[in-house]
């Protein structure tokens, strides 16, 4: 029971960052493999304003905010000016790689190797069914839930929602319908990020925060998406739910240093069987 | 309706993709309120010429206007802008939206209410009414294209593009969509038309222009060019 | 002027010695990525796999040629396992996983202390004609080891890209369907060139192992392979001759600022920062503006379409 | 009598539901030039990629007497069955020579052991491709770009560039797509005497051209497809003669 609920809680936090992976991979039609950098920065910027005494609460928007700035600065700084010298999937891989180094050796850089935590008090967890849930505990599977809540009717009733997953899905046809494609692209890195920050920093209410927990959280997140099928937001919460569970789970029969290794196996086994998702979703 | 004037005029138009050449110098005008055909055996540039059009392939020469402005060369949004719509021969829908959000993708570059807009299409292809929150790719084909020339006549287009509008329907179906297209332009929408099934196009086309690689062989009166026999020559070489 | 000899001698031999490493675990992935087009985001776990394998080996007995030939061979058999279900998909899938699998390794390697005695590390095997040479001139006859076989590989490889085989690998990266239209097994060729860059770094590992005489899960960081990718890129990508020189040009540069900080506030901590966020602009500026790198032939640049 | 070298029964290919090539057969003689024609989207193309093992569909495919439904395009290919693309697909980051010299079958140096253990005899192999490859080059009048990347080509030269290519592995048969489409008229003449005199010396050609003047002058047969069935097939004569064709042209209500 106890390992079920870790599991939920880790599984909700990877299941809301790896959305944005999800989205832009379909989208733009790369890998960003900077995207748990974002988380981690988004973690550190959290720390910093609640270290420097401001609520959490206020933190987690600051946060938020930021790693959207930096984002956006991104887009318009490297991603838009290489879409519009045609440059490869490939070459973009590549300096996702590079801009990934930059950010997490800003964050040591800046707070150091060592692991963080939040400047809260330490509340005591209640017993549940034989198994102990901390407040934090409940309090990320709530916010994940209202975030998931959040996207879901952005994607479905609002225009700019609407127009991402038109984008997703016929990028052509998008551009022939008079949709400013660059401008909604904008939007998708502020949803991805904005998500992906959110789950930055409800990770380190629930574990301590590191420079390299971003690239811990990659492995895991790219297994939720591709067990949710590329672009596939839906696929990619129950993705991330499966492989947060099927990681602590694991830790019943294997030493708990391999939880990392349960996220790599089952993405393999899934390239090798179904290399669509199991969720459907487009390829 | 006045003097009628050329909503869109299209000259010595010559484009391609890679290096080469599909179009080598293609001149075409629509006067307002027309519906015109283009006929042509395959590979003759047909569709490349509505992409053309539409921004979505850069002309290497020529100049295309379109209601006084030129827009060689200018992107699709902006093309949209100045009135023109254009509906793709393939992939002319969102699968994973609604039908309603098709529509509403259609109306994208308007902030206002659009439920008039919405009226105005149901009233026109009543079916699309009902189905409202069916997504667009589990629809039947003739529905899909429904919902892909509704998309494209959210805005109330001067002119309409159509890429094919027939293609891979069934016999009823192909009569529902040359019904329908007649309909729109007599509310007042010009259309130029691609199509492969050149009688019934040009059965319900004020002229109609023939292409043969790249060229603009003929031009007639809608039906009276199949008529002519070298215009049937070309379609099989005599 | 004779202490800045002795001062300088070994300092040069050792950048040598590191970077005739570094070129040749490069030039595994230079033909893996530069001439196959195969993106290898965990060329470091076969690195790992040709250390530990030869060490290991030598530990339980093995004379030292036969370790790292085994080493060599078991680097190319997990390059077949990790090719069979990527190969064939879109080539960001090939990323993915083999970066997953070097982190694995990494952890395999920290865990299973009956192993490989995890992060207390192996020390004390062989190094080849330790007995014969003077320990004072160890590195030295190492450097000219290392030399000779970085010769060799070039050659080996200038020869198998030049030849019929490499014309094949070429064809693929440029595009696959013509190469299938005309007959050529594309998968098989790509796991081939998988199997040959990872036997590559094998081997390079072999070498490292000998060179620093100690081995530890974290000198197999991922971080190792995107320096192998900064120095392709560098040299221009498919260009062995560029991989070798990009390699030098590299371990000078990380070399020399460790020097740095004595001209800047750093600490050692924000020295390593530094550097690697120095070296993660350069692969996005590089990538950005000048893909083909220094020695690289634009017109045979895979990228540009 | 003649063979007939392909021979395809009933097959059967859907995307999604639309029947792209619904239950088509075609029989084709050793030696001849058949020529594919249809409207738009009657699974011309389709055809070619099932034939040439791109696509996998539902039915019997036999070409000199193996079953080739179930291979993949390589295996095909070595089979002696060489197609060309619609849009010419030269390796433009390579040389032209290049590209020749890299579609002869069971090249010894194409083995990594050969390369490095038997240098002589890669060599002398190389050798005699690049005779070969000189040859072919001469014979389409493309000598002088034996040196220039491919990238360089125009888009007609690139289509000979790519039949050239299809040459050098001796095939027993060309699969052609749309070998006139964009290419000016001299080069497009230049091109049927090519297949003309390749035709002559027994090579068995299957073309899809919408061009149908020309393609009516070099073939033996036609077959006319329409949506994703044949509907007609005979004699260039003869089909030009039929109304029934015209109509699916130009769209006559059936």
């Amino acid at each position: 029971m106890q390992l079920v609920i870790n599991g939920l809680v880790i599984g909700s936090i990877i299941a809301i960052t790896a959305i944005g992976l999800s989205m832009i991979y379909k989208t733009l039609n790369f890998v960003n493999f900077a995207h748990g950098d974002f988380v981690a920065f988004a973690a550190y910027i959290a720390l910093f304003a609640n270290t420097s005494g401001m609520h959490l609460a206020s933190a987690f928007l600051v946060a938020i905010l930021a790693t959207i700035v930096l984002g956006v600065f991104m887009e318009k700084v490297v991603w838009h000016p290489m879409r519009r010298k045609n440059a490869s999937r490939t070459t973009l891989i590549i300096i996702s790689i590079g801009l990934a180094l930059v950010l997490r050796n800003i964050l040591i850089f800046i707070w150091g190797g060592s692991t963080r935590n939040y400047n809260i008090p330490v509340r005591r967890g209640f017993e549940f069914f034989g198994a102990t849930i901390t407040p934090n505990q409940v309090l990320v599977i709530i916010a994940a839930f209202i975030l998931v809540f959040a996207l879901h009717c952005l994607l479905s009733r609002t225009k700019i929602g609407k127009s991402i997953r038109a984008l997703s899905d016929n990028i052509d046809l998008a551009r022939i319908s008079g949709i400013d494609v660059d401008r909604v692209i904008l939007w998708t890195w502020v949803i991805g990020l904005g998500l992906a920050a959110a789950g930055g920093v409800l990770y380190g209410l629930v574990t301590a925060i590191r420079p390299d927990m971003g690239w811990y959280l990659l492995l895991p997140m790219f297994a939720a998406v591709i067990l949710g099928g590329i672009g596939n937001p839906y696929g990619t919460i129950a993705g991330g739910i499966i492989i947060g569970l099927s990681q602590e789970l694991s830790t019943a029969v294997l030493p708990t240093e391999y939880k990392f290794a349960v996220s790599f196996v089952v993405m393999t086994l899934v390239l090798l069987l179904k290399p669509e998702g199991i969720f459907g979703g487009a390829k | 309706m006045g003097a009628k004037v050329n909503i869109l005029e299209v000259r010595d138009l010559v484009t391609g993709y890679t290096d080469l050449n599909i179009l080598h110098g293609i001149s075409i005008h629509i006067k307002s309120g027309e519906i015109v055909s283009i006929i042509g055996p395959n590979g003759s540039g047909k569709s490349t010429l509505m992409k053309a059009i539409f921004g979505l392939l850069r002309p290497r020469g020529g100049a295309i206007v379109f209601k006084d402005h030129d827009i060689t060369g200018v992107k699709p949004d902006a093309v949209v802008r100045l009135g023109m719509s254009y509906v793709p021969q393939e992939k002319e829908f969102f699968p994973s939206l609604t039908i309603l959000e098709n529509l509403e993708m259609g109306a994208f570059i308007r902030d206002d209410d659009i439920s008039d807009s919405l009226e105005r299409i149901y009233a026109i292809f009543p079916a699309l009414k009902e189905k409202g929150h069916i997504r667009a790719g589990a629809l039947s084909g003739g529905e899909q294209r429904m919902v892909g020339i509704g998309r494209a006549l959210m805005l109330s287009p001067d002119l309409l593009l159509l890429d094919e509008p027939s293609a891979g329907l069934a016999p009823v179906m192909r009569d529902m969509v040359f019904e329908k297209i007649t309909e729109v332009n007599r509310a007042g929408t010009s259309i130029l038309i691609v199509e492969q099934n050149a009688r019934r196009s040009l059965g319900i086309s004020d002229r109609g222009y023939v292409l043969e690689t790249g060229v603009n062989r003929f031009e007639g009166r809608g039906l009276e060019l199949l008529e002519n026999e070298d215009v049937l020559r070309l379609y099989l070489g005599g | 002027m004779i202490e800045y000899v002795d001062i300088l001698l070994p300092y040069i031999t050792t950048i040598l010695l590191i970077s005739s490493i570094y070129a040749i675990f490069s030039l595994g992935l230079n033909l893996e990525w530069g001439f196959t087009g195969l993106i290898n985001f965990g060329h470091v776990a076969f690195l790992a796999i040709g250390a530990y394998t030869t060490v290991m080996f030598n530990m339980s007995g093995f004379p030292l040629f036969v370790s790292v030939i085994a080493g060599i061979v078991l680097s190319g058999f997990f390059g077949l396992l990790l090719g069979i279900p990527t190969l064939r998909l879109r080539e960001d899938y090939l990323a993915i996983v083999t970066i997953g699998f070097s982190e694995v390794l990494r952890f395999i390697l920290l865990n299973e202390q009956w192993l490989t005695r995890g992060p207390f590390g192996i020390h004390g095997f062989g190094r080849p004609l330790q007995d014969v040479i003077p320990y004072q001139h160890y590195n030295t006859f190492l450097l000219i080891l290392y030399l000779v076989i970085l010769v060799i590989v070039y050659f080996a490889l200038e020869r198998l890209v030049r030849s019929p085989w490499g014309r094949v690998l070429k064809s693929i990266r440029e595009d696959e369907a013509v190469s299938s239209a005309l007959g050529k097994n594309v998968f098989w060729y790509r796991l081939q060139s998988l199997m040959i860059g990872s036997a590559i770094a094998g081997l390079a590992g072999a070498m490292l192992a000998f060179y620093i005489s100690y081995i530890d899960p974290n000198t197999f960081k991922p971080i190792e392979t995107f320096h192998a990718w900064i120095i392709i890129i560098l040299g221009g990508t498919a260009s062995n001759k560029g991989t070798i020189v990009g390699a030098l040009v590299f371990c000078t540069f990380l070399s020399v600022t460790q020097f740095i900080n004595r001209f800047l506030p750093f600490t050692a901590h924000q020295m390593g920062a530094f550097r690697m966020i120095v070296i993660g602009l350069l692969l996005m500026i590089l990538m950005m503006y000048k893909p083909e790198g220094i020695f690289g032939k634009k017109e045979e640049l895979a990228l540009s379409d | 009598m003649k063979m007939d070298i392909l021979s395809v029964k009933d097959l059967k290919k859907h995307f999604d539901g639309v029947k792209a090539v619904d239950g088509c057969s075609i029989a084709i003689e050793t030696g001849t030039v058949v020529g594919l024609i249809g409207p738009n989207g009657a699974g011309k193309t389709t055809m070619f990629n099932l034939i040439s093992g791109f696509e996998r569909g539902i039915g019997e495919i036999v070409f000199k007497g193996i079953r080739t439904d179930n291979l993949s395009p390589f295996k095909i290919a070595r089979c002696g069955m060489v197609r060309t693309f619609q849009i010419p697909r030269a390796l433009t980051k390579m040389t032209v020579s290049e590209n020749l010299m890299l579609a002869p079958k069971t090249q010894l140096g194409e083995r990594i052991w050969d390369v490095w253990l038997h240098p002589k005899r890669v060599r002398e192999q190389e050798m005699q491709i690049r005779e070969k490859s000189r040859d072919i080059l001469e014979f389409f009048e493309i000598s002088h770009l034996e040196g220039e990347y491919a990238g360089a080509l125009s888009g007609g030269q690139k289509k000979l560039l790519e039949m050239a290519r299809a040459m050098m592995i001796d095939p027993s048969m060309m699969l052609l797509d749309e070998p006139f489409a964009g290419v000016n008229p001299t080069l497009a003449r230049k091109i049927s005497r090519h297949i003309c005199e390749l035709h002559e010396d027994g090579m068995t050609f299957l073309v899809i051209e919408h061009d149908i003047p020309a393609i009516t002058k070099i073939s033996d047969r036609i077959v006319v497809m329409n949506e994703g069935k044949i509907m007609a097939e005979g004699e260039p004569a003869e089909i030009k003669q039929r109304r029934d064709v015209l109509e699916v042209y130009i769209g006559g209500e059936r």
